[in-house]
Protein backbone atom coordinates (compact mmCIF):
# COMPACT_ATOMS: atom_id res chain seq x y z
CA UNK A 1 0.00 0.00 0.00
CA UNK A 2 1.44 3.08 -0.72
CA UNK A 3 0.32 6.77 -1.15
CA UNK A 4 -0.02 8.16 -4.78
CA UNK A 5 -1.41 11.47 -3.62
CA UNK A 6 -1.60 13.77 -0.55
CA UNK A 7 -2.88 17.03 0.73
CA UNK A 8 -2.50 19.80 3.94
CA UNK A 9 -5.20 22.25 4.78
CA UNK A 10 -5.81 24.55 7.65
CA UNK A 11 -8.29 27.16 8.18
CA UNK A 12 -9.90 29.32 10.85
CA UNK A 13 -12.18 28.30 12.86
CA UNK A 14 -15.16 29.72 11.32
CA UNK A 15 -18.72 27.55 10.69
CA UNK A 16 -18.46 29.31 7.14
CA UNK A 17 -15.28 27.06 6.30
CA UNK A 18 -17.80 23.39 7.56
CA UNK A 19 -18.58 23.78 3.81
CA UNK A 20 -15.54 24.70 2.52
CA UNK A 21 -13.64 21.67 4.22
CA UNK A 22 -16.28 19.57 2.64
CA UNK A 23 -15.58 20.54 -0.86
CA UNK A 24 -11.82 20.19 -0.52
CA UNK A 25 -12.24 17.12 0.51
CA UNK A 26 -14.33 15.41 -2.05
CA UNK A 27 -12.62 17.28 -4.90
CA UNK A 28 -9.58 15.95 -3.71
CA UNK A 29 -11.24 12.70 -3.56
CA UNK A 30 -12.54 12.09 -7.29
CA UNK A 31 -9.19 10.76 -8.42
CA UNK A 32 -10.33 7.94 -7.05
CA UNK A 33 -13.20 7.83 -9.21
CA UNK A 34 -15.72 7.55 -5.85
CA UNK A 35 -19.45 6.64 -6.30
CA UNK A 36 -21.76 9.16 -5.83
CA UNK A 37 -22.64 7.56 -2.34
CA UNK A 38 -19.16 7.50 -1.42
CA UNK A 39 -18.60 11.04 -1.89
CA UNK A 40 -21.21 11.79 0.12
CA UNK A 41 -20.30 9.25 3.04
CA UNK A 42 -17.09 11.66 3.22
CA UNK A 43 -18.44 14.45 3.65
CA UNK A 44 -20.99 14.11 6.19
CA UNK A 45 -17.97 12.53 8.00
CA UNK A 46 -15.92 15.22 7.34
CA UNK A 47 -18.52 17.55 7.81
CA UNK A 48 -18.93 16.06 11.49
CA UNK A 49 -15.14 16.21 12.37
CA UNK A 50 -14.70 19.74 11.13
CA UNK A 51 -17.85 20.92 13.19
CA UNK A 52 -16.84 19.15 16.27
CA UNK A 53 -12.92 20.86 16.33
CA UNK A 54 -14.79 24.25 15.59
CA UNK A 55 -17.74 24.49 17.84
CA UNK A 56 -16.47 21.93 20.79
CA UNK A 57 -12.42 22.49 20.35
CA UNK A 58 -12.53 26.39 19.62
CA UNK A 59 -15.82 26.60 22.30
CA UNK A 60 -15.18 30.89 22.82
CA UNK A 61 -12.32 31.94 20.52
CA UNK A 62 -11.15 31.13 16.64
CA UNK A 63 -8.51 28.43 16.33
CA UNK A 64 -6.94 26.80 13.37
CA UNK A 65 -8.35 23.50 11.91
CA UNK A 66 -6.20 21.41 9.86
CA UNK A 67 -6.73 18.59 7.61
CA UNK A 68 -4.26 16.15 5.96
CA UNK A 69 -5.92 13.84 3.31
CA UNK A 70 -3.78 10.78 1.74
CA UNK A 71 -5.02 8.76 -1.07
CA UNK A 72 -3.49 5.41 -1.54
CA UNK A 73 -2.81 2.67 -4.49
CA UNK A 74 -4.95 0.76 -3.23
CA UNK A 75 -8.07 2.76 -3.18
CA UNK A 76 -7.85 4.35 0.59
CA UNK A 77 -8.31 7.85 1.42
CA UNK A 78 -7.10 8.69 4.87
CA UNK A 79 -8.28 11.99 6.54
CA UNK A 80 -6.98 13.73 9.44
CA UNK A 81 -8.96 16.30 10.89
CA UNK A 82 -6.98 18.17 13.93
CA UNK A 83 -7.23 20.82 16.33
CA UNK A 84 -5.38 22.90 19.06
CA UNK A 85 -8.48 23.39 21.00
CA UNK A 86 -9.64 22.03 24.93
CA UNK A 87 -9.27 18.58 24.15
CA UNK A 88 -11.49 15.81 25.43
CA UNK A 89 -11.44 14.05 29.08
CA UNK A 90 -13.09 10.88 28.27
CA UNK A 91 -12.75 10.00 24.49
CA UNK A 92 -14.83 6.71 24.74
CA UNK A 93 -17.71 8.27 26.53
CA UNK A 94 -17.65 11.22 24.26
CA UNK A 95 -18.22 8.62 21.38
CA UNK A 96 -21.42 7.40 22.37
CA UNK A 97 -23.77 8.42 20.49
CA UNK A 98 -26.24 10.79 21.76
CA UNK A 99 -23.64 11.82 24.46
CA UNK A 100 -23.33 15.71 23.67
CA UNK A 101 -22.02 18.50 26.38
CA UNK A 102 -23.62 21.26 24.04
CA UNK A 103 -26.94 23.13 25.58
CA UNK A 104 -27.00 24.35 21.68
CA UNK A 105 -29.07 22.03 19.35
CA UNK A 106 -26.36 19.04 19.06
CA UNK A 107 -28.02 15.73 18.31
CA UNK A 108 -24.83 14.03 19.74
CA UNK A 109 -24.12 12.29 16.86
CA UNK A 110 -21.25 13.29 15.33
CA UNK A 111 -19.45 10.33 16.05
CA UNK A 112 -22.14 7.96 15.59
CA UNK A 113 -21.87 9.19 11.72
CA UNK A 114 -18.32 9.19 11.41
CA UNK A 115 -18.20 5.56 12.60
CA UNK A 116 -21.44 4.83 10.00
CA UNK A 117 -20.17 6.47 7.01
CA UNK A 118 -16.43 5.41 6.91
CA UNK A 119 -14.60 2.08 7.45
CA UNK A 120 -12.36 3.20 10.36
CA UNK A 121 -12.36 6.23 12.85
CA UNK A 122 -9.34 6.86 15.28
CA UNK A 123 -9.42 9.51 17.95
CA UNK A 124 -6.72 10.54 19.78
CA UNK A 125 -7.31 13.73 22.11
CA UNK A 126 -5.39 15.46 25.45
CA UNK A 127 -7.30 17.81 27.71
CA UNK A 128 -5.69 21.11 26.82
CA UNK A 129 -3.54 20.17 23.87
CA UNK A 130 -6.28 19.35 21.43
CA UNK A 131 -7.97 16.42 19.55
CA UNK A 132 -7.24 14.11 15.69
CA UNK A 133 -10.08 12.48 14.12
CA UNK A 134 -8.60 10.23 11.85
CA UNK A 135 -10.93 8.70 9.21
CA UNK A 136 -10.59 6.17 6.59
CA UNK A 137 -12.46 5.05 3.85
CA UNK A 138 -12.47 2.30 0.94
CA UNK A 139 -13.25 3.46 -2.48
CA UNK A 140 -14.18 -0.05 -3.60
CA UNK A 141 -13.80 0.76 -7.23
CA UNK A 142 -11.12 3.00 -7.29
CA UNK A 143 -8.88 2.99 -10.49
CA UNK A 144 -6.02 5.47 -8.80
CA UNK A 145 -3.71 2.65 -9.74
CA UNK A 146 -4.18 2.74 -13.31
CA UNK A 147 -3.61 5.96 -14.21
CA UNK B 1 -31.97 27.28 2.45
CA UNK B 2 -35.61 28.06 3.84
CA UNK B 3 -38.67 28.89 2.40
CA UNK B 4 -41.97 29.25 4.56
CA UNK B 5 -45.91 29.31 4.35
CA UNK B 6 -49.02 29.28 6.27
CA UNK B 7 -52.06 27.78 5.39
CA UNK B 8 -54.83 25.23 6.74
CA UNK B 9 -53.01 25.39 10.06
CA UNK B 10 -50.16 24.46 8.69
CA UNK B 11 -46.62 26.01 8.71
CA UNK B 12 -44.81 24.43 5.56
CA UNK B 13 -40.94 24.66 5.80
CA UNK B 14 -39.23 23.78 1.96
CA UNK B 15 -35.53 23.48 3.37
CA UNK B 16 -33.30 23.44 0.55
CA UNK B 17 -29.11 23.30 0.03
CA UNK B 18 -26.68 22.09 2.43
CA UNK B 19 -27.79 21.71 5.51
CA UNK B 20 -24.65 22.19 8.45
CA UNK B 21 -23.95 23.71 12.03
CA UNK B 22 -23.24 26.67 10.02
CA UNK B 23 -26.77 27.00 8.62
CA UNK B 24 -28.99 25.42 10.67
CA UNK B 25 -29.37 28.82 13.12
CA UNK B 26 -30.68 30.41 10.31
CA UNK B 27 -33.18 28.53 9.58
CA UNK B 28 -34.18 27.05 13.03
CA UNK B 29 -34.54 30.82 13.77
CA UNK B 30 -37.21 31.62 10.92
CA UNK B 31 -39.06 28.13 11.55
CA UNK B 32 -39.57 29.34 14.85
CA UNK B 33 -40.56 32.87 14.31
CA UNK B 34 -43.22 31.48 11.93
CA UNK B 35 -44.55 28.94 14.53
CA UNK B 36 -44.65 31.32 17.50
CA UNK B 37 -46.75 33.85 15.45
CA UNK B 38 -49.34 31.45 13.97
CA UNK B 39 -49.11 28.68 16.05
CA UNK B 40 -50.15 25.83 13.90
CA UNK B 41 -51.68 22.68 14.23
CA UNK B 42 -49.05 21.39 12.06
CA UNK B 43 -45.36 21.93 11.26
CA UNK B 44 -44.27 20.08 7.66
CA UNK B 45 -40.38 19.88 7.34
CA UNK B 46 -39.88 19.18 2.95
CA UNK B 47 -36.67 17.94 2.37
CA UNK B 48 -36.85 17.66 -1.11
CA UNK B 49 -34.48 20.46 -1.78
CA UNK B 50 -31.67 19.21 0.41
CA UNK B 51 -28.68 17.89 -1.50
CA UNK B 52 -26.55 17.84 2.13
CA UNK B 53 -26.80 17.09 5.72
CA UNK B 54 -25.21 16.09 8.53
CA UNK B 55 -26.35 16.23 12.03
CA UNK B 56 -26.58 19.24 12.51
CA UNK B 57 -29.57 18.39 10.71
CA UNK B 58 -31.15 15.79 12.81
CA UNK B 59 -30.59 18.03 15.65
CA UNK B 60 -32.46 20.76 14.18
CA UNK B 61 -35.43 18.52 13.18
CA UNK B 62 -35.73 16.88 17.37
CA UNK B 63 -35.38 20.79 18.32
CA UNK B 64 -38.23 21.54 16.18
CA UNK B 65 -40.20 18.64 17.01
CA UNK B 66 -39.69 20.08 20.61
CA UNK B 67 -40.76 23.41 19.83
CA UNK B 68 -43.93 22.40 17.95
CA UNK B 69 -44.58 19.93 20.56
CA UNK B 70 -44.90 22.85 23.26
CA UNK B 71 -46.82 24.76 20.94
CA UNK B 72 -49.86 22.08 21.32
CA UNK B 73 -48.70 20.91 17.21
CA UNK B 74 -46.98 18.04 15.49
CA UNK B 75 -44.17 17.44 13.16
CA UNK B 76 -44.45 15.70 9.63
CA UNK B 77 -41.17 15.62 8.03
CA UNK B 78 -41.75 14.46 4.07
CA UNK B 79 -39.85 14.10 1.00
CA UNK B 80 -36.18 12.85 2.23
CA UNK B 81 -34.40 12.60 -0.86
CA UNK B 82 -32.37 9.08 -1.10
CA UNK B 83 -28.97 10.01 -0.40
CA UNK B 84 -30.25 11.16 2.90
CA UNK B 85 -31.74 7.99 3.86
CA UNK B 86 -28.71 6.68 5.51
CA UNK B 87 -28.59 9.43 8.50
CA UNK B 88 -31.85 9.47 8.83
CA UNK B 89 -31.85 6.04 10.20
CA UNK B 90 -28.96 6.19 11.52
CA UNK B 91 -30.67 9.13 13.78
CA UNK B 92 -33.88 6.97 14.83
CA UNK B 93 -35.64 9.75 13.88
CA UNK B 94 -38.66 6.97 12.49
CA UNK B 95 -39.50 5.69 16.27
CA UNK B 96 -40.94 9.50 16.83
CA UNK B 97 -43.47 8.79 13.87
CA UNK B 98 -42.68 11.75 11.90
CA UNK B 99 -41.55 10.99 8.95
CA UNK B 100 -44.35 10.00 6.36
CA UNK C 1 -8.95 46.67 5.21
CA UNK C 2 -9.33 43.70 7.42
CA UNK C 3 -9.14 39.73 6.93
CA UNK C 4 -11.86 38.12 7.69
CA UNK C 5 -11.22 34.69 6.45
CA UNK C 6 -8.06 32.77 5.50
CA UNK C 7 -7.02 29.47 4.56
CA UNK C 8 -3.50 27.29 3.76
CA UNK C 9 -3.43 24.33 1.23
CA UNK C 10 -0.58 22.33 -0.06
CA UNK C 11 -0.44 19.56 -2.10
CA UNK C 12 2.19 17.25 -4.56
CA UNK C 13 2.63 18.71 -7.84
CA UNK C 14 1.09 16.02 -9.98
CA UNK C 15 -1.42 17.58 -12.48
CA UNK C 16 -4.52 15.80 -10.75
CA UNK C 17 -4.33 18.34 -8.38
CA UNK C 18 -5.00 21.51 -11.15
CA UNK C 19 -8.65 20.24 -10.81
CA UNK C 20 -8.22 20.00 -6.59
CA UNK C 21 -6.76 23.15 -6.51
CA UNK C 22 -9.49 25.02 -8.88
CA UNK C 23 -12.65 23.37 -6.90
CA UNK C 24 -10.90 24.57 -3.10
CA UNK C 25 -10.26 28.11 -4.00
CA UNK C 26 -13.87 28.65 -5.68
CA UNK C 27 -14.85 26.62 -2.64
CA UNK C 28 -13.25 29.23 -0.44
CA UNK C 29 -14.44 31.94 -2.13
CA UNK C 30 -18.22 31.68 -2.29
CA UNK C 31 -18.79 33.22 1.26
CA UNK C 32 -17.99 36.50 -0.53
CA UNK C 33 -20.89 35.84 -2.90
CA UNK C 34 -18.88 36.16 -5.99
CA UNK C 35 -21.02 35.90 -9.39
CA UNK C 36 -20.52 32.83 -11.64
CA UNK C 37 -18.19 34.62 -13.81
CA UNK C 38 -16.31 35.81 -10.84
CA UNK C 39 -15.39 32.32 -9.94
CA UNK C 40 -14.58 31.32 -13.42
CA UNK C 41 -12.02 34.35 -13.09
CA UNK C 42 -10.53 33.20 -10.56
CA UNK C 43 -10.42 29.09 -11.36
CA UNK C 44 -8.86 30.14 -14.21
CA UNK C 45 -6.20 32.53 -12.94
CA UNK C 46 -5.22 29.87 -10.77
CA UNK C 47 -5.56 26.95 -12.61
CA UNK C 48 -2.25 28.90 -14.85
CA UNK C 49 -0.65 29.37 -11.96
CA UNK C 50 -1.15 26.03 -10.32
CA UNK C 51 -0.35 24.36 -13.48
CA UNK C 52 2.80 26.51 -14.20
CA UNK C 53 4.08 25.78 -10.35
CA UNK C 54 3.96 21.53 -11.43
CA UNK C 55 5.23 22.29 -15.19
CA UNK C 56 7.94 24.71 -14.50
CA UNK C 57 8.16 24.97 -10.78
CA UNK C 58 9.45 21.46 -10.57
CA UNK C 59 10.09 20.17 -14.46
CA UNK C 60 12.04 16.65 -13.38
CA UNK C 61 10.50 15.88 -9.94
CA UNK C 62 7.82 16.02 -7.62
CA UNK C 63 7.16 19.09 -5.35
CA UNK C 64 5.04 20.49 -2.86
CA UNK C 65 2.76 23.61 -4.55
CA UNK C 66 1.50 25.99 -1.62
CA UNK C 67 -1.84 27.94 -1.51
CA UNK C 68 -2.34 30.81 0.96
CA UNK C 69 -5.72 32.34 0.54
CA UNK C 70 -7.50 35.31 2.34
CA UNK C 71 -10.71 37.26 2.18
CA UNK C 72 -11.14 41.23 3.05
CA UNK C 73 -13.82 42.62 4.49
CA UNK C 74 -13.84 44.88 1.46
CA UNK C 75 -14.50 41.90 -1.17
CA UNK C 76 -10.97 41.33 -2.34
CA UNK C 77 -9.42 37.83 -2.65
CA UNK C 78 -5.89 37.56 -2.16
CA UNK C 79 -3.86 34.09 -3.32
CA UNK C 80 -0.59 33.15 -2.78
CA UNK C 81 0.98 30.59 -5.00
CA UNK C 82 4.29 29.12 -3.75
CA UNK C 83 6.73 26.28 -5.75
CA UNK C 84 10.03 26.04 -4.29
CA UNK C 85 11.08 24.52 -7.34
CA UNK C 86 14.05 25.94 -10.05
CA UNK C 87 12.81 29.66 -10.23
CA UNK C 88 12.49 32.31 -13.23
CA UNK C 89 15.43 34.15 -14.30
CA UNK C 90 14.10 36.70 -16.05
CA UNK C 91 10.11 37.56 -14.62
CA UNK C 92 9.88 40.36 -17.10
CA UNK C 93 10.73 38.10 -20.21
CA UNK C 94 8.63 35.11 -18.59
CA UNK C 95 5.38 37.03 -18.18
CA UNK C 96 4.74 38.65 -22.00
CA UNK C 97 2.03 37.18 -23.60
CA UNK C 98 3.68 34.03 -25.97
CA UNK C 99 6.36 33.22 -24.55
CA UNK C 100 7.37 30.02 -23.10
CA UNK C 101 10.10 27.92 -22.40
CA UNK C 102 8.12 24.71 -22.89
CA UNK C 103 8.65 22.26 -25.83
CA UNK C 104 5.01 21.17 -25.00
CA UNK C 105 2.01 21.91 -26.48
CA UNK C 106 2.43 25.34 -23.67
CA UNK C 107 0.34 28.38 -25.31
CA UNK C 108 2.44 31.09 -23.59
CA UNK C 109 -0.89 32.81 -21.70
CA UNK C 110 -0.69 31.70 -18.44
CA UNK C 111 0.51 35.36 -17.16
CA UNK C 112 -1.43 36.88 -19.66
CA UNK C 113 -5.23 34.88 -18.28
CA UNK C 114 -3.72 35.77 -14.82
CA UNK C 115 -3.28 39.36 -15.73
CA UNK C 116 -6.42 39.84 -17.53
CA UNK C 117 -8.59 37.60 -15.31
CA UNK C 118 -7.49 38.68 -11.77
CA UNK C 119 -6.91 42.77 -10.68
CA UNK C 120 -3.51 42.22 -9.56
CA UNK C 121 -0.72 40.17 -10.08
CA UNK C 122 2.45 40.05 -8.37
CA UNK C 123 5.86 37.30 -9.22
CA UNK C 124 8.44 36.89 -6.86
CA UNK C 125 10.88 34.79 -7.94
CA UNK C 126 14.71 33.46 -7.10
CA UNK C 127 16.44 30.73 -9.44
CA UNK C 128 17.11 27.73 -7.75
CA UNK C 129 14.50 28.54 -5.00
CA UNK C 130 11.27 29.09 -6.33
CA UNK C 131 8.25 31.09 -7.15
CA UNK C 132 5.18 33.10 -5.69
CA UNK C 133 2.75 34.53 -7.62
CA UNK C 134 0.44 36.63 -5.60
CA UNK C 135 -3.22 37.35 -7.36
CA UNK C 136 -5.69 39.73 -6.56
CA UNK C 137 -9.27 39.44 -7.65
CA UNK C 138 -11.87 42.44 -6.11
CA UNK C 139 -15.69 40.94 -5.56
CA UNK C 140 -17.61 43.60 -6.74
CA UNK C 141 -21.16 42.68 -5.01
CA UNK C 142 -19.42 41.34 -1.93
CA UNK C 143 -21.75 40.59 1.45
CA UNK C 144 -18.75 39.04 3.59
CA UNK C 145 -18.82 42.28 5.85
CA UNK C 146 -22.77 42.35 6.18
CA UNK C 147 -22.52 38.37 7.27
CA UNK D 1 -13.66 14.25 -22.08
CA UNK D 2 -13.75 13.38 -25.96
CA UNK D 3 -16.00 11.76 -28.18
CA UNK D 4 -15.11 11.64 -31.75
CA UNK D 5 -16.61 10.78 -35.11
CA UNK D 6 -15.75 10.39 -38.42
CA UNK D 7 -18.28 10.84 -41.74
CA UNK D 8 -17.94 13.19 -44.70
CA UNK D 9 -14.25 13.66 -45.08
CA UNK D 10 -14.47 15.25 -41.68
CA UNK D 11 -13.47 14.22 -38.18
CA UNK D 12 -15.42 15.76 -35.32
CA UNK D 13 -14.26 15.87 -31.69
CA UNK D 14 -16.61 16.55 -29.06
CA UNK D 15 -14.71 18.14 -25.66
CA UNK D 16 -16.26 18.06 -22.50
CA UNK D 17 -15.96 18.89 -19.08
CA UNK D 18 -12.94 20.74 -17.74
CA UNK D 19 -10.11 21.23 -20.03
CA UNK D 20 -6.32 21.67 -18.38
CA UNK D 21 -3.00 20.46 -18.75
CA UNK D 22 -4.05 17.43 -16.73
CA UNK D 23 -6.08 16.32 -19.81
CA UNK D 24 -5.28 17.19 -22.33
CA UNK D 25 -2.35 15.15 -23.42
CA UNK D 26 -5.58 12.32 -23.38
CA UNK D 27 -7.05 14.34 -25.60
CA UNK D 28 -4.92 15.43 -27.68
CA UNK D 29 -3.69 11.67 -28.32
CA UNK D 30 -7.21 10.30 -29.08
CA UNK D 31 -7.47 13.58 -31.95
CA UNK D 32 -4.56 12.84 -33.45
CA UNK D 33 -5.00 8.56 -33.99
CA UNK D 34 -7.64 9.24 -35.61
CA UNK D 35 -6.60 11.95 -37.33
CA UNK D 36 -3.46 10.35 -38.68
CA UNK D 37 -5.82 7.18 -39.29
CA UNK D 38 -8.46 8.96 -41.25
CA UNK D 39 -6.79 11.47 -42.79
CA UNK D 40 -9.52 14.29 -42.79
CA UNK D 41 -10.24 17.18 -45.03
CA UNK D 42 -11.51 18.88 -41.99
CA UNK D 43 -11.14 18.45 -38.39
CA UNK D 44 -14.02 19.64 -36.19
CA UNK D 45 -12.97 21.09 -32.27
CA UNK D 46 -16.82 20.81 -30.69
CA UNK D 47 -16.32 22.77 -27.51
CA UNK D 48 -20.41 22.86 -26.22
CA UNK D 49 -19.88 20.38 -23.75
CA UNK D 50 -16.66 21.97 -22.32
CA UNK D 51 -17.48 24.12 -18.41
CA UNK D 52 -13.67 25.02 -17.79
CA UNK D 53 -10.78 25.41 -20.07
CA UNK D 54 -7.49 27.40 -18.87
CA UNK D 55 -4.55 27.86 -21.57
CA UNK D 56 -4.04 24.21 -22.12
CA UNK D 57 -7.02 24.51 -23.93
CA UNK D 58 -5.57 27.24 -26.06
CA UNK D 59 -2.38 25.15 -26.74
CA UNK D 60 -4.43 21.75 -27.69
CA UNK D 61 -6.39 23.60 -30.44
CA UNK D 62 -3.12 25.82 -31.85
CA UNK D 63 -1.32 22.13 -31.36
CA UNK D 64 -4.11 20.71 -33.46
CA UNK D 65 -4.05 23.34 -36.10
CA UNK D 66 -0.61 22.72 -37.02
CA UNK D 67 -1.00 18.94 -37.19
CA UNK D 68 -4.29 19.10 -39.71
CA UNK D 69 -2.19 21.59 -41.56
CA UNK D 70 0.52 19.33 -41.83
CA UNK D 71 -2.13 16.64 -42.65
CA UNK D 72 -3.61 19.08 -45.62
CA UNK D 73 -6.75 19.88 -44.00
CA UNK D 74 -8.09 22.47 -41.81
CA UNK D 75 -9.60 23.24 -38.90
CA UNK D 76 -13.03 24.66 -37.31
CA UNK D 77 -13.60 25.39 -33.90
CA UNK D 78 -17.50 25.67 -32.99
CA UNK D 79 -19.91 25.89 -30.08
CA UNK D 80 -17.65 27.87 -28.02
CA UNK D 81 -20.08 28.69 -24.38
CA UNK D 82 -20.23 32.21 -23.52
CA UNK D 83 -18.40 31.54 -20.59
CA UNK D 84 -15.19 30.63 -22.37
CA UNK D 85 -15.45 33.86 -25.15
CA UNK D 86 -13.04 35.22 -22.91
CA UNK D 87 -10.27 33.15 -22.73
CA UNK D 88 -10.50 32.78 -27.11
CA UNK D 89 -10.80 36.40 -27.47
CA UNK D 90 -7.46 36.50 -25.10
CA UNK D 91 -5.54 33.72 -27.34
CA UNK D 92 -6.11 35.64 -30.52
CA UNK D 93 -7.66 32.10 -31.99
CA UNK D 94 -9.94 34.63 -33.75
CA UNK D 95 -7.07 35.88 -36.14
CA UNK D 96 -6.84 32.00 -37.56
CA UNK D 97 -9.67 32.46 -38.70
CA UNK D 98 -10.93 28.85 -37.25
CA UNK D 99 -13.58 30.35 -35.05
CA UNK D 100 -17.26 29.43 -36.89
N1 LIG E 1 -12.72 18.28 18.57
C1 LIG E 1 -13.30 18.18 19.80
N2 LIG E 1 -12.81 18.91 20.83
C2 LIG E 1 -13.38 18.83 22.06
N3 LIG E 1 -14.45 18.06 22.35
C3 LIG E 1 -14.99 17.31 21.36
C4 LIG E 1 -14.45 17.35 20.04
N4 LIG E 1 -15.18 16.51 19.27
C5 LIG E 1 -16.13 15.99 20.07
N5 LIG E 1 -16.03 16.46 21.33
C6 LIG E 1 -16.89 16.10 22.49
O1 LIG E 1 -17.58 14.90 22.18
C7 LIG E 1 -18.99 15.10 22.29
C8 LIG E 1 -19.73 14.23 21.33
O2 LIG E 1 -19.45 14.61 20.00
P1 LIG E 1 -20.44 14.24 18.81
O3 LIG E 1 -20.74 12.78 18.87
O4 LIG E 1 -19.87 14.75 17.55
O5 LIG E 1 -21.80 15.00 19.17
P2 LIG E 1 -22.14 16.58 19.13
O6 LIG E 1 -21.14 17.31 18.30
O7 LIG E 1 -23.51 16.61 18.54
O8 LIG E 1 -22.10 17.05 20.57
C9 LIG E 1 -19.17 16.59 22.11
O9 LIG E 1 -20.38 17.06 22.67
C10 LIG E 1 -17.94 17.15 22.80
O10 LIG E 1 -18.11 17.18 24.19
N1 LIG F 1 6.40 28.61 -11.26
C1 LIG F 1 7.32 28.73 -12.24
N2 LIG F 1 8.56 28.23 -12.10
C2 LIG F 1 9.49 28.36 -13.08
N3 LIG F 1 9.25 28.97 -14.28
C3 LIG F 1 8.02 29.48 -14.49
C4 LIG F 1 7.00 29.40 -13.50
N4 LIG F 1 5.90 30.00 -14.00
C5 LIG F 1 6.22 30.44 -15.22
N5 LIG F 1 7.49 30.14 -15.54
C6 LIG F 1 8.22 30.48 -16.81
O1 LIG F 1 7.47 31.49 -17.48
C7 LIG F 1 7.14 31.07 -18.80
C8 LIG F 1 5.82 31.68 -19.24
O2 LIG F 1 4.76 31.20 -18.43
P1 LIG F 1 3.27 31.27 -18.97
O3 LIG F 1 2.96 32.65 -19.43
O4 LIG F 1 2.38 30.72 -17.91
O5 LIG F 1 3.26 30.32 -20.24
P2 LIG F 1 3.36 28.73 -20.37
O6 LIG F 1 3.05 28.08 -19.05
O7 LIG F 1 2.35 28.39 -21.41
O8 LIG F 1 4.78 28.44 -20.80
C9 LIG F 1 7.14 29.55 -18.71
O9 LIG F 1 7.32 28.94 -19.97
C10 LIG F 1 8.30 29.30 -17.76
O10 LIG F 1 9.55 29.40 -18.43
Amino acid sequence: MNIVNSMKLSFLSRSANESFARAAVAAFLLPLDPTVAEVADVKTAVSEAVTNAIVHGYPDSFGTVYIEMKLTDTGKAIIKIRDKGVGIPDVEKAMEPLYTTSSDERAGLGFAVMQSFTDKVRVRSAVGKGTTVTLEKNIIRSTYAKR
Amino acid sequence: MVNITYENDTVTARLSGEIDHHIAPAIRGEIDAKCESRRPKRLILDFSGVGFMDSSGIGLIMGRYRMISLLGGRLEVVNIPPNLKKIFVLSGLENLGVMK
